[in-house]
């Protein structure tokens, strides 16, 4: 495989994800070319790599996304490019954006579940429009009286965000329990202890001893 | 709830934190805390439970507005506070959702078990009575938290767009649909029956090879040109070729979409096609 | 003016031409920076040529169109841009199997013929389709005013049935007995049809039909 046809095969698949204008994935970047000429997988791989080295420097760049690879442009341009759009990008709503949070970090989960968390009623329109706008979907029915939705979210969601995966998730924030923040500040106060220790106190305890 | 802080303290409210953000704005100005008399501007009320996701969230507020630790909640102090709130949206006669007044009775259970001395002060099997509501504050931190970090996700249409570029002119290169024979009988078979011809119409009776072969014999003769009567018979196909050849011709000629012609008796016969295409 | 400077310009104006998928005048591609960034008509014209070069190479290329600028995938790779929009094929409509069939069955016959016999209109759509397909031609017209074309069935038409001969065709006295495989067909379509309803339809001169 030559440098000349791998800068062919770069182009082509260029010119497909600016023609597609959504993500693309290697497959479907590969039966774009007939049998004959298919690049094998790695290739095809490769030929990603040169791209995204190749949109160094430009307005727009390669984002692996769960969908497969697509062509966005370079956030750093955003300011300038949204101008080109007379609506103002849309805000999500406290209550859309928690829900959203319960059911990407929670899946699958009810609604039930998420209003024991949020300690509030879900509206319907929240449900609705994540939904609508393909950010969740309804993965089952739990086997509880009323049967309740089960949520998930989807590889929309994924890609609106710019995540290959749910792990690119940021991390949820540790909940510790009573108990481990019990001993944490018994050991903290037993630190605070020894580090006094050795200056202020000196009755007549055996010096072996670190326990008090 | 802007970030914005002030001083504007009301004067003889005796909670009040240095630093704090104002509770609503009102008229541009920021209502900072609930006077003790309850005057409180009913917008601003308003506003200000607005700004809330439910009792969970009021209460982790006025947890951080008393710098207390979620873990170390003054129950009285957040249940006195707490209730003053309550106490004033329906001093309001605002609608309050119900979470809020089971949040309310909640909190009041958990003071009063707090204010009862406990019957043996070692015993392990004694739960601190807010561990229940500690346990629901953190694990609605957490998600509050996670809503706020997928808000800053960097995510299309406003921090990157997806592009795209206009087409050349394109190859069309529509795929054939796929038939299946029986379907287009079925189609047949309707007009057949719409036609009601199945009685009365000589589409019935005749041979489809003959037709077949009137085709043949038709495209053949394309063209303004005689050709020979022999020449439309293949002696390979025999006897029934001969046959169905001699039968289409006869048909052909019926129909008049062909001409037969003989210069003299007994000489070589010859047809073309009667209406040149 | 420094290199930098020009470099940035000119990938905001990409960004903005790609983001926007239409074409952006030389003043709208202005209009996206604040007035004190705005670039002069001279240096965005001048821009705008950096930007072609730096095209060369790439899958797309810049395009000066009567409203504007445009980038427009290169026309050397529409053969394999063109396999994304390769629709799944559509169905033909029923009137287009009816017609088929009675050319099939009354070789040769003109149009007129087989109107009389559907007792509708068909539609220059339809012959058309039956035509570039190679399934039926024309084998001669008849000698009456007009002189309306005669069509009959192809080689092509039996290879893709499968058949070496009209003969092999089932007689009409049987199509009567399809009925019972016909309602079994009818079904299987109408659920394939309402599971990919959107189905395009364009040769059908009765828009109530179901079948296509």
């Amino acid at each position: 495989m030559n440098e000349e046809h791998l800068l062919r095969i770069q182009a082509i698949a260029e010119a497909a994800l600016l023609a597609a204008g959504k993500p693309l994935s290697l497959d479907q970047l590969r039966e774009l070319f007939s049998e004959q000429e298919r690049p094998a997988r790695q290739v095809m791989e490769h030929v990603m790599v040169l791209l995204e080295n190749a949109c160094e420097g430009r307005g727009f760049e390669l984002k692996k996304v769960a969908s497969g690879y697509r062509l966005q442009v370079r956030q750093a341009y955003a300011p300038w490019v949204g101008r080109l759009f007379e609506d103002k990008p849309q805000r999500y709503s406290r209550a859309l954006l928690e829900t959203l949070a319960l059911i990407a970090y929670r899946q699958p989960v009810t609604r039930g579940e998420i209003e024991d968390i949020r300690g509030v009623t879900v509206s319907s329109n929240i449900i609705r429009t994540l939904l609508e706008r393909e950010w969740v979907r309804v993965v089952g029915h739990r086997d509880v009286p009323g049967r309740p939705a089960m949520y998930a979210t989807t590889r929309q969601f994924l890609d609106y965000f710019n995540m290959t995966g749910l792990d690119q998730m940021p991390p949820l924030s540790e909940v510790r329990d009573l108990e481990e923040i019990g001993r944490e500040i018994e050991k903290n106060i037993q630190a605070e202890i020894e580090f006094e220790s050795p200056a202020a106190e000196n009755d007549d305890e055996s010096p072996g001893q670190t326990l008090h | 709830m802007t970030e914005e802080s002030t001083d504007q303290a009301t004067p003889g409210s005796q909670e009040t934190v240095p630093e704090q953000s104002p509770l609503a704005l009102v008229s541009g100005k920021p209502v900072v805390d609930l006077p003790k008399d309850l005057y409180i501007p009913p917008d601003a009320l308003a506003v200000f439970l607005e700004a809330f996701e439910g009792p969970l969230d009021l209460l982790l507020y006025l947890i951080r507005r008393q710098n207390m630790n979620i873990l170390d909640i003054d129950v009285s102090e957040i249940t006195r506070q707490y209730m003053d709130y309550i106490g004033a949206v329906e001093a309001m006669r605002f609608e309050l959702a119900a979470e809020y007044l089971v949040m309310a009775a909640t909190l009041a259970e958990i003071k009063s078990r707090m204010l009862l001395p406990s019957r043996e002060s070692d015993d392990d099997e004694e739960v601190d009575p807010r561990a229940e509501l500690i346990r629901r504050l953190q694990q609605y931190e957490r998600f509050k938290q996670a809503a706020e970090d997928i808000d800053a996700l960097p995510r299309l249409e406003r921090d990157t767009f997806a592009v795209s570029a206009a087409l050349p002119d394109m190859p069309s290169s529509q795929p054939h649909p796929d038939v299946d024979l029986r379907e287009m009988l079925l189609a047949l078979q309707g007009v057949l029956r719409r036609a009601d011809l199945f009685t009365s119409h000589h589409v019935e009776r005749e041979r489809l090879s003959t037709r077949e072969r009137m085709s043949a014999i038709l495209s053949a003769l394309q063209g303004d040109h005689f050709a020979t009567f022999e020449s439309l018979f293949t002696v390979e196909e025999g006897r029934l070729g001969v046959v169905v050849t001699f039968l289409a011709t006869l048909e052909l000629v019926k129909e008049q979409l062909i001409e037969v012609v003989q210069a003299e008796v007994l000489g070589p016969i010859h047809v073309r096609a009667r209406a040149v295409s």
